[in-house]
């Protein structure tokens, strides 16, 4: 085996361990498995309370509340991605391994979209039922969530990464990331309004996933960078 | 981060906090008069000499401050995403303190356009706010700004401090474009804008002069207030430093 | 090779204002162990801290094996094992669990399986692997995270109080492991409040007026 | 001085610091002073940005809206409430020293109240005129959130108390806390949209003073037998 | 009086399954210090849990001036001082804000900002009273939460492993703080892996078959 394969395959293993790793994680407080869910639902329960339970009147809205939802449930879960390891040494631990942070930081965010952003994509449809949302609607729905919210992790990963050396990040957090998760949800909602109309989407999930590839590319610098600078602080 | 690449020794000492402090205390003063100048100027012509809007009467005149406070706003933006890359790739400090002052003045400043525009919203659109593209990218611009200015105030750290602040300002550099162009995109997206503001080149000479110069001015004032920021924050960060030391017992 | 292995020249560090240390210069070659002596608060941590790279907070060179350690960045992480003041122990795993993963950030080739159960006996937690760490003692927590001594092959040591709740069988196992590593050619730089009985032990010491001093009026109330 | 007043004194006192030292630990970290009101206006800003930005849609939705990012943003800051006494060990020493838990629970629940829900519901006029709520509604919307939040933040801390103990609570605490909030949205929202029709909202008032009234009673001793129940765990 | 201030008799605890200690009697009077030893694992800390009634997992008596503890709970907690694993430090607030909530809860009626100053310039950190406490060094944060002890007047300590990060000289002088507890009539119960110099200490030893013990192979690699 040469040497650059090797390093290739060990590269490789890094990543799958640090995913597996995090998966084990979350597995082990199972509440967290279920929860972002719950809160997705429960946003999504909230609204017909709090402003109309009208089936006509929600129909119209079905798109934007769930993709608000979605949005919030994400970051709500995002300060927890590198806090415990903060708070527990192990990105101390990351930081001063052979490893390049970029990968690790890949592999962490791709699990929490694996808990966050997958489940919440795959639960909508049953949202989208609930707020009667017309049935043109749904599949764009789950179309623009699953390019969606990786884009919505990788973002709030940027800004858990640079909240998380702060003594309590939880709500900065929200003030640094929520304005560049607005594109997403403009286009997000924009496709499902559209296939409700029957226009076509592929534009716009073009865009979107354009955002995602723009994210993929540099967003795992960024977190790198974030994160060596809190800790370092 | 990569490497940090070797620069020749100029940029650094271009970079020193003594030299920016030098030669700022002797360009103040000229920015200073064209700053006044040019504001006096064109706040006279535009507000009491230039002709009254055809259609919207006098109420357009806070165009003048309008216009030239929303396009500051991205302007300084940009310098601050740049002072930021400088200060994260080459360390250097003056960079990271003009970065970290541009933050606050650009937010007054986006909030400067924010307003003006609501105001002059309610007489044309009948509302003083509403959900269109650039109003909504704007508000995005004044949220970046505080987020930037709040992780430069809340990590103690003054060089972490800089460092995440030009991360997120490098990040959220991309909302640049979307302010430029997410009109059309929004336009396809939403109902069709009632009103178009962008039919300029239809403006009279004696409307579009007077706003060149208040842009000028606007620019000047910038600059004065920016000199002026990043002087205190040098005196803060350097006060320790011999040539602060001695001018502080010259005084 | 006669070439120190982390050369520190004129180290500089202030934090808040109080001085730290100033022209602080050291080196370390293979087969020593270095003590970062002096009292609460004088600078050890954040000295391991610069030294490990966590903390760019200071002025001076780091020379590691003749160059610029910023240079030659990846080869001093594959070189370097450091252990602070924070564990890095998830309490939700247990000790194999753990070990596992700071295994895969440090790849070794051989059955590394094999290695991890003997280091968790080594540590005295043979019959916990699989308690998860919330559930274990503090002193054990620490054991998890010391058995990454056990795990390495790395020739550089950066210890930071690595007997903090050890009971004193556990500190002298770990000196036994200290003194063993620096016999077959590593190099070991720790701080510790306890006294050690290391052969050719050397000492740095830190603090000089800045440090926290015990008030000489303790033991009235 | 008898003993029993002497010992008020004592406990006045307490109070006192115990409020004074969280606000001075919200103040010490500036940004969370101005966060959760961020939060409340993006939340609101988000709303008309996915769903629709017509001005005769959203001043029928302005209430609902307004509520439910006033309880989302409460709900939000509410996991942060013991969680760091918790981790470095003030909780025991709360629990261990000879003061009645229930009043410092008040005092912090009280000091939480103060760095959110008053000053969301000062803002509330704010959110109300940018989502064109009619002008009728204002006073009522005031007024249901200065006597509907601080229920909110009871209600929260017990759902705190409960999770604090479990190494993740962040998004558990949602799961508990937010079904309780539900009358209180419900009455809330309730009131503005009868102010807005014109009818009398005296009703809907007394209904929440009377939650208020229970919770006052009620939630300190729930949330102090949480917080033992978690600390002993 | 020759009643014991806390009576402990027949304890029984066990965790998942692992019984920690059994039949475990043992008693405190005042001007008594009392050591619970045993290595890491043994159930020092969990015994120290119960004793505060900060856990209640377990079974037997405690009697604390002749009647059941969870009867005279109120008594006991204004006799109490715990210092525990974790300091009770808030990072944001400086030492001196941090002992002021502390001396609120236990109240007292003479001049306590003195006392507060008193206190901190003991523990050496006269000059720190201003800096917050996450700016200060690992020991330095033990020490603003040891400061706790010059302040109390509660006749009973319970302290888990006080010397924690704590320099030679901090060590030296808690111990002798401890001492002059118990010569003015005070009752300590203590952990800690440190050698105790004190006059007349009694020791409690905790661990059997399983406690954690140092693997004998310990120092090979
Ligand atoms: C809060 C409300 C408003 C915001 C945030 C806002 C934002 C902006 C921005 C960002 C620009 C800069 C464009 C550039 O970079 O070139 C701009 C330009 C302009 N705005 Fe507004 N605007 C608002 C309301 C209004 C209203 C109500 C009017 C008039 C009816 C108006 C008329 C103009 C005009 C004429 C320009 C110059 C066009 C150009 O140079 O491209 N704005 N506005
Ligand atoms: N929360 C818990 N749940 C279950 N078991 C626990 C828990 N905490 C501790 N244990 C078990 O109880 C035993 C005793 O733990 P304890 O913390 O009392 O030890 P200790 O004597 O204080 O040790 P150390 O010297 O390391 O501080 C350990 O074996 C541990 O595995
Ligand atoms: N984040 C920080 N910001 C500012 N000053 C700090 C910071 N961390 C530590 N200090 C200061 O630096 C000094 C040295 O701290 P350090 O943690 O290096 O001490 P130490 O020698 O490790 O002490 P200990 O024996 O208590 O662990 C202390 O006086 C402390 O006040
Ligand atoms: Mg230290
Ligand atoms: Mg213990």
């Amino acid at each position: 085996m040469t040497n650059k394969a090797a390093s290739d395959l060990s590269l490789s293993r890094v990543f799958v361990m640090t995913l597996k790793r995090d998966l084990l994680l979350a597995y082990r407080r199972r509440n967290d498995l279920v929860s972002p869910l719950v809160f997705f639902l429960m946003v999504a329960t909230l609204f017909p309370l709090g402003v109309s339970p009208e089936p006509q009147f929600l129909s119209e809205v079905a798109a934007g509340v769930v993709w608000v939802a979605a949005l919030l449930s994400t970051l709500l879960s995002m300060d927890s991605l590198f806090r415990s390891d903060f708070d527990d040494g192990s990105l101390e631990q990351m930081l001063l391994s052979p490893q390049p942070m970029a990968l690790l930081v890949v592999a962490k965010v791709c699990a929490h979209w694996m808990i966050s952003g997958l489940p919440l994509t795959i639960m909508s449809p049953l949202l989208a039922v609930m707020l009667f949302l017309p049935s043109e609607g749904l599949s764009a729905l789950v179309l623009t969530l699953l390019i969606g919210t990786p884009t919505l992790s990788l973002i709030g990963a940027i800004g858990a990464g640079l909240t998380v050396g702060l003594r309590k990040g939880g709500v900065l957090i929200t003030l640094l990331v929520l304005p560049l998760y607005i594109p997403v949800l403009i286009f997000g909602t924009g496709a499902v309004q559209a296939a409700t109309g029957g226009l076509p989407i592929a534009g716009y999930l073009a865009i979107l996933g354009a955002i995602l590839a723009l994210g993929i590319v540099l967003a795992p610098l960024a977190i790198a960078a974030a994160l060596k600078i809190s800790v370092s602080n | 981060m990569a490497k940090s690449w070797k620069m020749p020794k100029w940029f650094y000492q271009l970079g020193s906090p003594r030299w920016f402090y030098d030669i700022s205390s002797r360009l103040l003063p000229w920015f200073v008069i064209a700053a006044v100048v040019l504001l006096t100027v064109g706040m006279v012509w535009g507000l009491a000499f230039a002709p009254a809007d055809y259609q919207q009467g006098n109420s357009f005149r806070i165009i003048y401050i309008h216009v030239p406070a929303a396009v500051l706003a991205q302007s300084c933006y940009i310098l601050m995403a740049i002072a930021g890359a400088i200060s994260l790739v080459w360390k250097m400090k003056v960079a990271d303190m003009v970065a970290k002052s541009c933050a606050p003045i650009g937010a007054t400043i986006a909030v400067l356009a924010l307003v003006t525009g609501a105001i002059w919203g309610k007489p044309t659109w009948g509302a003083w706010w509403v959900w269109d593209a650039r109003l909504t990218s704007m508000l995005i611009l004044l949220f970046l700004y505080i987020g930037v200015y709040t992780l430069h105030t809340t990590i103690e750290n003054d060089i972490s401090a800089g460092q995440a602040g030009a991360v997120l300002s490098l990040v959220g550099l991309v909302n640049i474009p979307i302010i430029k162009y997410s009109v059309e995109w929004w336009n396809t997206l939403h109902q069709p804008a009632t009103f178009t503001v962008l039919e300029k080149p239809s403006m009279p000479a004696e409307m579009w002069i007077p706003l060149a110069i208040m842009v000028l001015g606007f620019y000047c004032f910038f600059a004065v207030s920016l000199m002026l920021r990043t002087r205190v924050e040098i005196l803060h960060r350097e006060k320790r430093a011999g040539w602060v030391q001695q001018m502080i017992e010259e005084q | 090779m006669s070439r120190p292995l982390l050369d520190v020249k004129d180290l500089f560090c202030e934090r808040d204002d109080r001085v730290l240390f100033e022209n602080l210069s050291f080196s370390v070659s293979r087969g020593e162990v270095l003590q970062i002596e002096g009292p609460n608060g004088s600078g050890k941590t954040t000295l391991l801290r610069i030294l490990s790279g966590l903390s760019k907070a200071f002025e001076g060179e780091l020379i590691w094996n003749g160059q610029a350690l910023a240079d030659v960045r990846d080869d001093f992480l594959e070189a370097l094992l450091y252990f602070g003041h924070l564990p890095g122990v998830k309490a939700t795993l247990t000790p194999e669990e753990n070990l596992r993963w700071y295994a895969a950030l440090h790849p070794q080739t051989d059955s590394i399986t094999e290695r991890i159960f003997d280091a968790l006996s080594n540590v005295g937690l043979y019959g916990y692997e699989d308690v998860p760490c919330h559930s274990l003692s503090a002193g054990q927590n620490r054991r998890v995270s010391l058995a990454r001594l056990y795990l390495s092959r790395a020739p550089l040591w950066i210890l930071d109080e690595p007997f903090t709740a050890i009971d004193k069988r556990g500190v002298a196992a770990i000196e036994a492991l200290v003194e063993t590593h620096s016999q077959n050619g590593g190099s070991v730089i720790l701080t510790t409040h306890h006294d050690l009985a290391i052969k050719g032990l050397r000492q740095v010491h830190l603090g000089g007026e800045n440090s926290t001093e015990w008030g000489t009026s303790g033991g009235g109330k």
